[in-house]
């Protein structure tokens, strides 16, 4: 296994500012030393490569347009364990699944940079038939190979990694053709790992934003994401916009200014609505009040993330109630899930018609906008209030530097997600859904919510407690985990 | 009222964990905090955990019995050999456990089931495991193992 | 075949009045020596039958407590040709598909009362070893066979026989057990024959009616139900409405109380919900207006109704969708269709799953409600402007009886219905879609909508026609014929 | 523009009509006026049109061609015996095309297909087949009868 975090020599002092030209040089240096590919990453060729793709090839203009014409994206996710299996199915979600954006996921190993043992298995699958990894191995692949996935496909291509080390995957995807990256530093570390620090999460990422950056000083926008999903646990608007909003900070410190920022999905129409708008509206106004006015940041919805049903059928719904969210919120792309979603990786067949389900509820949607609802407008409004005194308070602990705010914020539980894995977040705040199906905060834990934003919660949830005949705790919370894995029979019975 | 430690279960030391590079926690951490409820003592070792922590806890902690969590579809790799380090470390007697999705992709259970019995594992769980249905096996499995056999029938 | 019409001795002048009880009688004895089975029928021990049975077998009683309690009950449509495949078929959409409402379809041999015919389906479907009826030949069998039915399942059942002469089946289904049945005068007949008058169709259901009151007298309270869905072909909200309280005044008039009322979705969140509001509302207007205060008129919805897409993928949004609309929408139960729609008639399996996907669906719009959103308002209001000048016209030109009206208006075309195959109605109103996805009127033919109204349908209209390049014409209504069964590279189009 | 009858198609007499208690008439009447529209002349029964209407019209009008739909499932019933009508009315080669739902359920189409043939058909339709197709094949069909063949290869 390589070092995850940067060595000595090119250790600057944490903060937020943008990592200079001479030692991002030699920082770029050192990572591409790391593993044999490396080598292949030659950033003037990427820079031809990448411009001459046409617009429709690349994620940030296609972005730019959906959004300006009004459209909501389909995107799948997807990564097997050899480059036959994966061009197989990346031709699949093209042909088959109609996906607007084309994705490319990584397997656990190499997103944990065990190149090594991604290596074995791809070896392993081979021999198997079948993939073992549960992602395509794109660093072992290298720049060159991986290219082929990008010719295959007459759509722009989007790296998936979820991972806090980005910055071999990034290089390789980039140099590759991929013009998307998903991934940001203080959402995949608290979400995606167990003891790395999110200090060391954040540098990787703000690397990666750097290397962004230059790609665009050399005149190719990419497409950069945040992943606001976390743990895909009950995640509230609230706390999914918080992250949005320091990820976002922290990347246009690096110079990105085309930041995507994804929604999980919390199934409830007039919640996600709000999110959505609230979300970027949110986002806007922290970047532009840091001096950031010039970024584009699309909003993306993201089909249920959470426990699905081990019922097809069940799970249909989902993926077709998935893409009416997207689209009545007003999103510039969904990001889609399949039936198949509780029992494993998906085949390239079920996640094509997924993508075919989802499209046909996108176009179901027509142009419904549900904004002049008065409960949109209550929840939007809710939603604001949560988000600022958070952000205001990370960004006070910095003194003014939202990398080191950010830090201070996690250590204190100022800045905390539900069901974290990572040992340095306290995890205490605690998520539930109310009797109305809106996510409402349980347990706050030490982040700094108004006293009267929480006792709305407490009072939402507490008439679910006594709908349910349950009592006002930890099991509405545990309830909530499981909801939409239950049976028809538990969630509807008969009358 | 769920399900309950009964007779010769009470008070077992379990590990749990999820093995390999993997994140998926919630399901550990529910499972962990249903079997304490339950009456189980539980030594969570957490997400991404190398099979070898496994045995140090175990002989660290003199844990009764393992319970490996496998979500993202590595598993089938991950596992391999996983019975030998307890064997390797003196405790081939381990009661050990598997569960969640374990493979890549919706594959035949029953096929999947015999892959990881045949890596040694006592007892594999497909995806939609709850905890009250891990309680009942592990009261029986605890219950005959007073009588010398491995598992329950 | 026997003859459609009652015969000479017991036609009384045509009016929307209560069939006196002796003439009733007459009918009843005339109508049951129609066919061997008619024997069978005796309705003090039907009278007791439906009285043994538990609240929840009973619809009335059922749509009731769904009503009251606020939720969308599932039922499917579902009927084959002989007695074991229909017993398989309801015990599978129970069990499977958790319908609420198990119904018998009949073939259409039965609707049409030729009765010999589908005695020889049956026939042939033994010998086929599948099902050569397109549904459950409820009259052949009779109705101590049919009983079998009823027993076998625990859930209400309710008769699905899309015909203008419903009186035997109408006889049997009652006396076998079966507490709703679906089918009214003037829409079936408008839609579902090409030379029956609308006389002598809203006799027949005037029969229909009659007997249901029947045992209402008797203490029996069985669910009729209009079906508003009409050709299934783009009917806009207005003209259902319009249709719905005929029927509903004309049922009232023979002593009918529980009256669902069956709209076709229009696929549009907005305008499906608004119609569902204003349906029940109007009828409730007309018939308090009419002095039948005390009918109890729940609403049906109704999975889209025109032509499916072929591929099953995309019309798994359509069954998926078809939930949201009839929950969100308030709707007191939804009629579904599968994944198979476009082919033929569902499998068992096939049904039920899209039973299960509807299901979750409605789980999933959980309690939320538009009514408060300005649009929803005004759409609202806008079907009460189209539908009281239509319906008052009918009343006015029956000089106040209803049944006189009726004719009297089809004939001048006030009342009219889209794509029509009945040769008396005019069938010159064409309706189509906006380019917001709302229904419109695309021609009025002779109905007499007012102006204001027309111009606002026209200039929504127009737009679409701007918007797809294509004359503003009758083209605009045959592709709105064809919209959903595109395909989806058609429907949205690759960036 | 969509398609046109050409050659010895145009002007070419067509009955329409939905055979049996049909009464799917949509596909019917879009047809027709597709057709017309088209430069086929049209002569349209409409719904639930028993099949000896059909023979009666074809005699009355001297038509080249017969369109039967069938949507609702039971055309597998109602059209047996169809071409013998014609047969009996001296109207052998009658060009008789049949288009729809033709048989109860999602049934395999090549399987369908072969069924209508052997009850004698000219050319059979399987569910979402669109006017432009049906015009392609008539002009192709009536080129090759003035030829002397049947049907186009
Ligand atoms: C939430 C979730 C996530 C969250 C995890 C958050 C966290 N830190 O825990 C996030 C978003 C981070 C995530 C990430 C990824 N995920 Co994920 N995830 C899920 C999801 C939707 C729900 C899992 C869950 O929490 N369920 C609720 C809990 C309560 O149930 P459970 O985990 O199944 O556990 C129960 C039982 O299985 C059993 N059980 C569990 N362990 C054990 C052990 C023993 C001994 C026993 C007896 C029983 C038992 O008891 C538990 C309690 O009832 C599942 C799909 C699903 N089930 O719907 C996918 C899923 C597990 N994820 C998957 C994948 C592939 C990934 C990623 C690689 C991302 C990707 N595809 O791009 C990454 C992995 C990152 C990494 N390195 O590990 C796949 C695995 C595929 C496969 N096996 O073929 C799944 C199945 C989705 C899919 N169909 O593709 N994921
Ligand atoms: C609208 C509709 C109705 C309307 C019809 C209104 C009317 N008067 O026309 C209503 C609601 C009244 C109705 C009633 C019934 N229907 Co219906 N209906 C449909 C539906 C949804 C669309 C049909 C349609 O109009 N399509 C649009 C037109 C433009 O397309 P088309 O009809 O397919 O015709 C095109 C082609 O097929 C072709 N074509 C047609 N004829 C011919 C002939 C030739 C020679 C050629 C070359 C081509 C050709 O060209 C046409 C133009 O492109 C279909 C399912 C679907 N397709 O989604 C079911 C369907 C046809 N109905 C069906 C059934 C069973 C019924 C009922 C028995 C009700 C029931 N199940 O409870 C009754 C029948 C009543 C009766 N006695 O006939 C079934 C038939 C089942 C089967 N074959 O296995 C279907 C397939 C639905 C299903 N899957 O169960 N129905």
């Amino acid at each position: 296994m390589s070092d995850a975090a940067p060595a000595e020599t090119t250790r600057l002092p944490f903060s937020a500012a943008r990592i200079p030209d001479d030692v991002f040089a030699a920082m770029r240096r050192e990572n591409l030393a790391r593993w044999p590919t490396g080598a292949e990453v030659d950033l003037d060729e990427a820079v031809d490569f990448h411009k001459s793709l046409p617009a429709h090839k690349n994620l940030s203009a296609v972005m730019r347009k959906a959004d300006a014409e009004g459209r909501c994206l389909t995107q799948p996710r997807g990564g097997f364990g050899t480059l036959e299996l994966q061009l197989e199915l990346m031709r699949a979600l093209d042909r088959d699944g109609l996906a607007d954006i084309v994705p490319t996921t990584t397997d656990s190993y190499t997103r944990n940079e065990q190149w090594e043992r991604a290596e074995a298995g791809i070896a392993e699958s081979e021999k198997a038939g079948r993939s073992m990894l549960n992602g395509f191995p794109l660093v072992f692949y290298g720049p060159r190979t991986a290219r082929r996935l990008i010719e295959a496909v007459d759509k722009p291509a989007i790296v998936l990694s979820g991972t806090s080390m980005p910055r071999l995957t990034g290089e390789v995807g980039f140099a590759a053709g991929f013009s998307g990256y998903l991934g940001s530093g203080l959402a995949y570390t608290t979400s995606y790992t167990k003891t790395l620090s999110i200090e060391d999460g954040i540098r990787n990422y703000q690397y990666l934003d750097r290397l962004t950056a230059l790609y665009r000083e050399r005149g190719v926008e990419l497409h950069r994401r945040q992943p606001g999903f976390l743990t895909g646990t009950n995640i509230p608007p609230c706390i999914a916009i918080v992250t949005a909003i320091v990820d976002a900070l922290l990347a246009a410190g690096q110079g990105v200014r085309n930041y995507g920022l994804e929604l999980a999905q919390t199934l409830h129409l007039v919640q996600d609505a709000a999110a959505i708008r609230a979300c970027r509206e949110l986002v806007q106004e922290y970047l532009t009040k840091a001096g950031y006015a010039d970024a584009f940041t699309p909003v993306t919805s993201l089909h249920w993330m959470g426990a699905w049903p081990y019922d097809d059928a069940q799970a249909a719904a989902l993926v077709a109630y998935g893409g009416t969210l997207a689209a009545v919120g007003g999103a510039i792309s969904v990001t889609t899930k399949s039936t198949h979603e509780a029992y494993g990786i998906p085949t390239p067949e079920a996640n094509a018609e997924a993508l075919r389900t989802t499209r046909m509820a996108i176009y179901l949607a027509r142009r419904i906008r549900i904004d002049d609802m008065p409960e949109f407008r209550r929840e939007k409004e809710l939603i604001g209030r949560e988000v600022r005194p958070i952000v205001d308070r990370v960004l006070e602990m910095g003194d003014g530097d939202v990398a080191v705010g950010t830090i201070r914020a996690c250590e204190a539980g100022v800045l905390d997600i539900p069901w974290s894995p990572n040992r340095q977040m306290k995890s205490r705040v605690l998520p539930a859904r109310d009797a109305d199906g809106y996510l409402r905060i349980l347990q706050p834990g030490d982040m700094p919510f108004p006293k009267d934003v929480l006792e709305y919660h407490e009072e939402r949830l507490r008439e679910r407690a006594a709908r349910d005949g349950v009592a006002f705790g930890r099991e509405l919370a545990v309830s909530s985990v499981y909801e939409m894995s239950e049976t028809l029979e538990k969630l509807i019975p008969a009358g | 009222m769920s399900a309950q430690a009964t007779g010769p279960a009470r008070g077992r030391k379990l590990i749990t964990g999820v093995i390999g590079a993997d994140t998926h926690i919630v399901g550990s951490r529910i499972l962990s905090m249903a079997l304490e409820e339950a009456g189980f003592e539980i030594v969570a070792l957490g997400a991404i955990t190398p099979a070898e922590d496994f045995v140090k806890a175990a002989i660290e902690t003199a844990a009764d019995g393992i319970m490996v969590s496998s979500l993202y579809g590595q598993g089938e790799l991950d596992c391999r050999g996983f019975r030998d380090l307890f064997i390797e470390a003196g405790l081939e007697d381990m009661l050990i456990y598997v569960g969640g999705n374990l493979v890549v992709g919706k594959q035949d259970w029953t096929d999947v089931e015999r892959r990881f019995l045949e890596m040694g594992f006592d007892r594999a769980f497909p995806p939609n495991t709850r905890a009250d249905q891990v309680i009942e096996v592990l009261n029986a499995d605890f219950a005959v193992r007073s009588a010398g056999r491995r598992i329950a029938e």
